[in-house]
């Protein structure tokens, strides 16, 4: 099966699925009687394309918001990889680093990134800098946890063979665990990307002048349900294309390991 | 031809129990044996005889519980590049490619580039994979994982080379195949290879000498000497003569640890 | 050998003891000693401490005790776990294992996962009303994600080699699956539940935005509104605590359930 | 090569966030200045903020740039919200009143009281229009009340359905005739409402009335917004609300049960100031001329068309959709306080009363509430008046 025709068959049944909803959707809202405007999906498709010409309060329109958005989840979420994957590897391999951060990791792990924004303005102030730290939080989780569970279950024999060809600790470290963490630490970069858009919204909440979620926020404030939903539009298709395009890197960096998702 | 050189390994009853979470299990009992010199010894016994575990306790990936393994005179503790293992497994580094997987040894060790290239060239042609220095393990044959296997055990520069069924996962025809090329390869970079196999055909066509463990715990049974010119023919009638004479022996083994005899009664044959 | 392990495990509990203690005295010198940060948004550990027992009795001023606060929370966390656990790691598996599901449901899924659970607050309560299941529903959101993340990464890194000497005996694809892809992939399955964990406690406060009258994230909720910075430390400890708790059962289950795998 | 490769991701990643960053801030238009590192400021002569991520009114910028006055312009840090009360703020900024009188406005808009609270808390903040939460800001954070600057006592109420069981009688309570239900019908019920604002303390003073107490009923914490959705699609029985959802109810089908106004209520929003700024001597006579503005801009704000204006443009800056017509009625019904309202009425009268009902409710303790009546004070205001007196009543 050729490459080309596999893509379009993939597109077919994504497609397919897609109009599925969207038809589910329409029989939903003409089915209930409800009192609340929910909007049908052409509605929202209407004044998505119309925000993606008219400004969206003054300044932007949703392009600008996009990009702005993009810019707090990136900047949060790159900081978030590179501690997270050093502090997760660190932590599988070497037992002293596990037991000194392990515990405070764990106690601080389960709090919500909303339960920081009190914290955050504290320490950072009403401007960019709160949100890129509310976001850096929601990424970190999971690439800590993910780098920690690569380089917890690294093949033994691996290490093994490493150590029996001549390679001292931090040898094996470097050339055997971060490789064989990468697959894991790719999951981890997946479930990061979700977290941080989604901690967006709460970091737009509390003061912004802009962004996708600030959108969404304004459009809670009066009601204004066809705003909100095509703010979540606009998120969900940058999320789409964020995701496959992390899924590109994967395939790239991974060639080695060919069932890469 | 006898192999009269000077000891490079020496085992001084050696015994393993592994302490599992029901109770503790003896696997190896009290084995003395010595490795000698550019030797090509083969283990040989039944599926479950601890085997493996007696190759790991060689090349110091696994600690003894008694007894010790001296190699050129030195107590082994830990792994050491000098006792190359090529796994059953393979166990190759998958994100490497096989001139990076070849060369490990020498670049962790820190051998000047020029040299490593030239070894990693050598030993990629040596085990027949030219050509193939820029793939991944993925991308090849089971064959082939295991050439590249023997060939990053040699470029380790290893005094000892311990294999550990390495043919076990092959179709019939590779193996044939690689216990031909096992065997040139041999010829052309002498070094002693301690051989551990449950097949009778590669035992006695490899082997200059082969000890026979009996079934868990493992203990040797008998010791025979091969001196059968090589390369060997299957159907050579001192071959099958040999054969028929050591299946034999196992199958008293098989039958002794099975029917009453307890282990007391097996030490005094 | 093993004496000198038990030794040395020994010793790691010492240290993760004094990290902890060291992080909470940290915590107090900022606070009490040196007043780097203003009382009212950092209070100190004492003082937190004092509000949490306090609290442990007293209804004011969210009208209901730590207690029930935790209990509700503990209910509705659970069973948006539970709802994202049972149904994200079948998801996940598969869209590994079957091709058509995959190409169907992946671009669906990538939609979907990176839209906050706030902004679906408004449809869920057209939906399901504003009751637990509402609020388990958005907890749902966020928690079956990993799931399908890690169990779909888990199938797809079974090793060929063991596929194919299930292959050899000749079991059909579902049995391959229960009996090979499966079991190979449970450490990543685990690794999917102790992140969806993480994240259904993190959508927490998210979650009982959506109208409740007790449970950790309204205590936050409401200690920012009437700047009790101190209810939102012991909200945020307490979440902390009972995060730990959970995932230490769920590693105690991994241990039990995953042996051979590691 | 491996390790080549990872850092080549690496780096793009980070590449590609400046990149982003970068353009996002140089965005379309409006000199919208942050954090993010392109940060150009429009040409204003202003005293350079001292927070530099604030996020600065653009027009008024602008507007500025005409008339570079000569001697040093205090910069006054104001945390506003996306409602009504804060377009007095916006208007001074957007004519650009503030310049000409020495002090220069830097907007920060909140979505939510608790935002402004947290950076008045970590001293970001200096003067702050809010509502009921005010009474937390001086309780905890120690900021001093100024003065109410309008009455949004309108459109606060709770919506029950017209159906229900409480509809059926109005007036138990002699003293509020208006008022729907009596103890036994609402007793049990479920209340949605904003907790911590003005509805809580609303929904006492109808507790109050009945003779019941919180206890008696359950009280959800909801937004107005999703209170209305949840309360159309038949969810619990009694649902706050203000302007602009309060239009949404179905007239027929919903009814007011009570509301800020039949309950007599005075509910007015609130001009407070963080202590620090209120202490700084530097800092009086700009904080004088912010309320004389104020007062002024009361005073413009009389002539409807301007008040709506204002109002759309406002909407329109905070990205919310909103159709001129519909709201008028919204917008008129909450007057602004002018010179005349200010030194007639008693204006501290409703933050008084709400401090009062958070102590009582067990929001703020009993010293807290003597801090708050200490915390407000009059002098700024009636300074600003004298003020206003002598420059614009000829």
């Amino acid at each position: 099966m050729s490459k080309k025709n596999q893509r379009a068959r993939a597109l077919a049944y994504g497609g397919g699925t897609f109009l599925l909803l969207l038809f589910l959707w329409e029989i939903l809202v003409r089915m209930t009687d409800s009192q609340i405007p929910f909007p049908t999906p052409f509605a929202v498709i209407e004044r998505f394309v119309d925000m993606l010409f008219h400004n969206v309060g003054y300044y932007y329109t949703i392009v600008g918001h996009v990009l702005w958005s993009l810019s707090r989840v990136l900047a949060g979420f790159c900081m978030a990889a590179v501690l997270g994957i050093v502090l997760g590897l660190t932590m599988g391999w070497f037992p002293y680093v596990r037991a000194i951060f392990m515990p405070i990791f764990n106690l601080l792990r389960p709090i919500a990134p909303l339960a920081w924004i009190p914290l955050a303005i504290l320490w950072f102030g009403i401007g960019e800098k709160y949100k890129y730290f509310l976001i850096f939080i929601a990424a970190f989780v999971p690439f800590t946890l993910n780098s920690y569970a690569g380089a917890t279950h690294v093949d033994k024999q691996l290490v093994g063979a490493a150590k029996m060809l001549g390679a001292n600790n931090a040898q094996v470290f470097f050339e055997i665990v971060v490789p064989a963490a990468v697959p894991s630490i790719f999951s981890g970069a997946q479930v990061a990307l979700s977290n941080s858009w989604m901690t967006m919204l709460a970091a737009e909440m509390v003061c912004a002048t802009e962004g996708i979620g600030w959108i969404i926020i304004a459009g809670q404030a009066v009601n204004d349900m066809t705003q909100m939903i095509a703010g979540m539009l606009a998120i969900g298709i940058v999320g789409f294309l964020l995701a496959n395009g992390m899924r590109l890197l994967e395939r790239r960096c991974l060639v080695w390991n060919n069932q890469g998702n | 031809m006898e192999q009269s050189g000077k000891l490079k390994m020496k085992c001084q009853n050696l015994s393993k129990t592994f302490r599992t979470p029901n109770g503790s299990f003896e696997v190896l009992k009290d084995l003395t044996f010595d490795v000698r010199e550019n030797e090509f010894l083969v283990i040989f016994g039944p599926g479950q005889c601890g085997k493996t575990t007696l190759l790991y306790m060689l090349a110091g990936l696994e600690g003894c519980t008694a007894g010790t393994v001296e190699h050129n005179g030195q107590l082994v503790e830990e792994p050491h590049h000098s006792r190359a293992v090529v796994y059953q497994t393979m166990a190759l580094f998958p994100w490497m490619t096989v001139k990076r997987n070849v060369g490990f040894s020498q670049k962790v060790r820190k051998v000047d580039k020029q040299k490593r290239e030239q070894d990693t060239q050598k030993f990629i042609d040596l085990v027949g994979l030219t050509g193939f220095e820029n793939s991944y393990p993925v991308q090849l044959s089971g064959g082939m994982k295991q050439r590249v296997g023997i060939a990053r055990a040699y470029c380790g520069d290893p005094d000892v080379l311990l294999m550990d069924e390495p043919f076990g996962h092959l179709d019939a025809q590779t193996r044939y195949m690689m216990q031909e090329s096992l065997e040139n390869i041999w010829e052309n970079e002498k070094r002693t290879v301690v051989f551990v196999t449950n097949n009778i055909e590669e035992a006695l066509y490899l082997a200059d000498r082969i000890i026979l463990l009996t079934d868990c715990p493992g203990q040797i049974c008998k010791e025979y000497t091969i001196d059968m010119p090589r390369p060997r023919s299957l159907v050579d009638p001192e071959f099958l003569r040999l054969r028929k004479e050591i299946t034999q022996q196992m199958n008293a083994n098989e039958s002794n640890s099975l029917s009453a005899g307890n282990r007391a009664e097996m030490e005094q044959k | 050998m093993t004496k000198q392990k038990k030794l040395f495990a020994f010793r790691m509990k010492i240290i993760s003891i004094c990290a902890l203690f060291g992080f909470f005295l940290f915590w107090y010198l900022v606070t009490d000693v040196w007043k780097l940060a203003p009382e009212t948004l950092l209070p100190s550990p004492l003082k937190a401490l004092e509000t949490g027992i306090t609290k442990w009795s007293v209804k004011k001023p969210d009208g209901s005790t730590l207690p029930q606060h935790i209990f509700a929370s503990l209910r509705v966390s659970l069973l948006g776990f539970c709802f994202g656990a049972v149904i994200g790691v079948p998801l996940g598996i598969m869209m590994a294992w079957w091709e058509k599901a995959d190409m169907c449901l992946k671009p669906v899924f990538d939609f979907v996962r990176t839209i906050p659970p706030i902004a679906w607050i408004p449809i869920m309560i057209i939906l399901l009303g504003i009751g637990v299941v509402a609020k388990a529903s958005i907890v749902f959101l966020s928690a079956f994600i990993p799931c399908v993340v890690n169990s779909y990464t888990g199938i797809k890194s079974t090793k060929k080699v063991h596929i194919w000497v299930g292959q050899t005996f000749g079991a059909s694809k579902t049995r391959l699956l229960f009996k090979v892809a499966i079991p190979s992939a449970l450490p990543y399955i685990f690794t999917g539940l102790k992140v969806s964990l993480n994240s259904s406690w993190g959508s927490l406060v998210a979650a009982e935005m959506l109208g409740s009258d007790s449970g950790l994230g309204y205590m936050i909720q409401l200690g920012r509104l009437l700047c009790r910075a101190d209810l939102i430390i012991v909200g945020m400890v307490v979440i902390g605590i009972m995060g730990t708790i959970l995932s230490a059962i769920l590693d105690f289950m991994e241990m039990k359930l995953v042996k051979g795998a590691v | 090569m491996k390790k080549k490769k990872m850092v080549a991701v690496v780096l793009s990643l980070t590449l590609m966030v400046f990149v982003l960053a970068g353009c996002g801030s140089s965005g379309a238009g409006g000199a919208e200045s942050s954090q993010v590192p392109a940060q150009e400021q429009a040409a204003d002569a202003s005293a350079g903020n001292k927070e530099d991520d604030k996020a600065e009114q653009a027009e008024g910028a602008e507007m500025a740039a005409a008339d570079a006055p000569s001697e040093e312009l205090v910069t006054i840090r104001v945390s506003t919200l996306a409602q009504q009360l804060s377009i007095p703020m916006h208007y001074i900024s957007k004519m650009g009143w503030d310049v000409e009188n020495g002090f220069k406005l830097e907007i920060t808009t909140f979505a939510q009281g608790s935002g402004i609270n947290e950076a008045l808390g970590s001293g970001l903040v200096d003067v702050f229009t809010i509502g009921a939460a005010g009474v937390s800001s001086c309780s905890v954070y120690d900021a001093v009340y100024l003065f109410s600057h309008c009455d949004s006592g309108a459109g606060q109420q709770f919506m029950i359905r017209a159906d229900s069981e409480m509809a059926a009688e109005k007036g138990f309570n002699p003293d509020y005739p208006e008022v729907y239900g009596t103890p036994d019908s609402v007793k049990g019920k479920s209340f949605l409402l904003p907790m911590g604002t003005a509805s809580q303390i609303l929904t006492d003073m109808y507790l109050e009335a009945l003779g019941l107490s919180e206890d008696d009923v359950t009280l959800i914490n909801m937004d107005n917004m999703p209170a209305y959705q949840a309360f159309v699609s038949g969810q619990s029985d009694f649902a706050s609300t203000c302007y602009p959802v309060a239009d949404n109810y179905d007239p027929e089908q919903y009814l007011a049960a009570f509301s800020m106004t039949n309950l007599n209520c005075p509910y007015y929003d609130n001009i407070l100031c963080s202590r620090e700024f209120y202490e700084d001597e530097s800092k009086h006579d700009a904080l004088v001329a912010l309320c004389e503005q104020l007062i002024r801009v009361a005073d413009a704000f009389k002539d409807d068309k301007v008040l709506m204006d204002t109002m759309v443009e406002w909407y329109d800056i905070n990205g919310q959709e909103c159709n001129p017509d519909e709201i008028e009625h919204q917008v008129l019904e909450r007057p602004f306080f002018t010179y005349d309202d200010l030194t007639t009425i008693d204006s501290t009268a409703s933050f008084k009363m709400i401090a009062d009902f958070y102590a009582i409710v067990g929001n703020i303790s009993d010293e807290d509430l003597e801090k708050v009546y200490k915390n407000m004070d009059d002098t700024v205001l009636k300074e600003a008046l004298e003020a206003y007196a002598a420059d614009y009543m000829k």
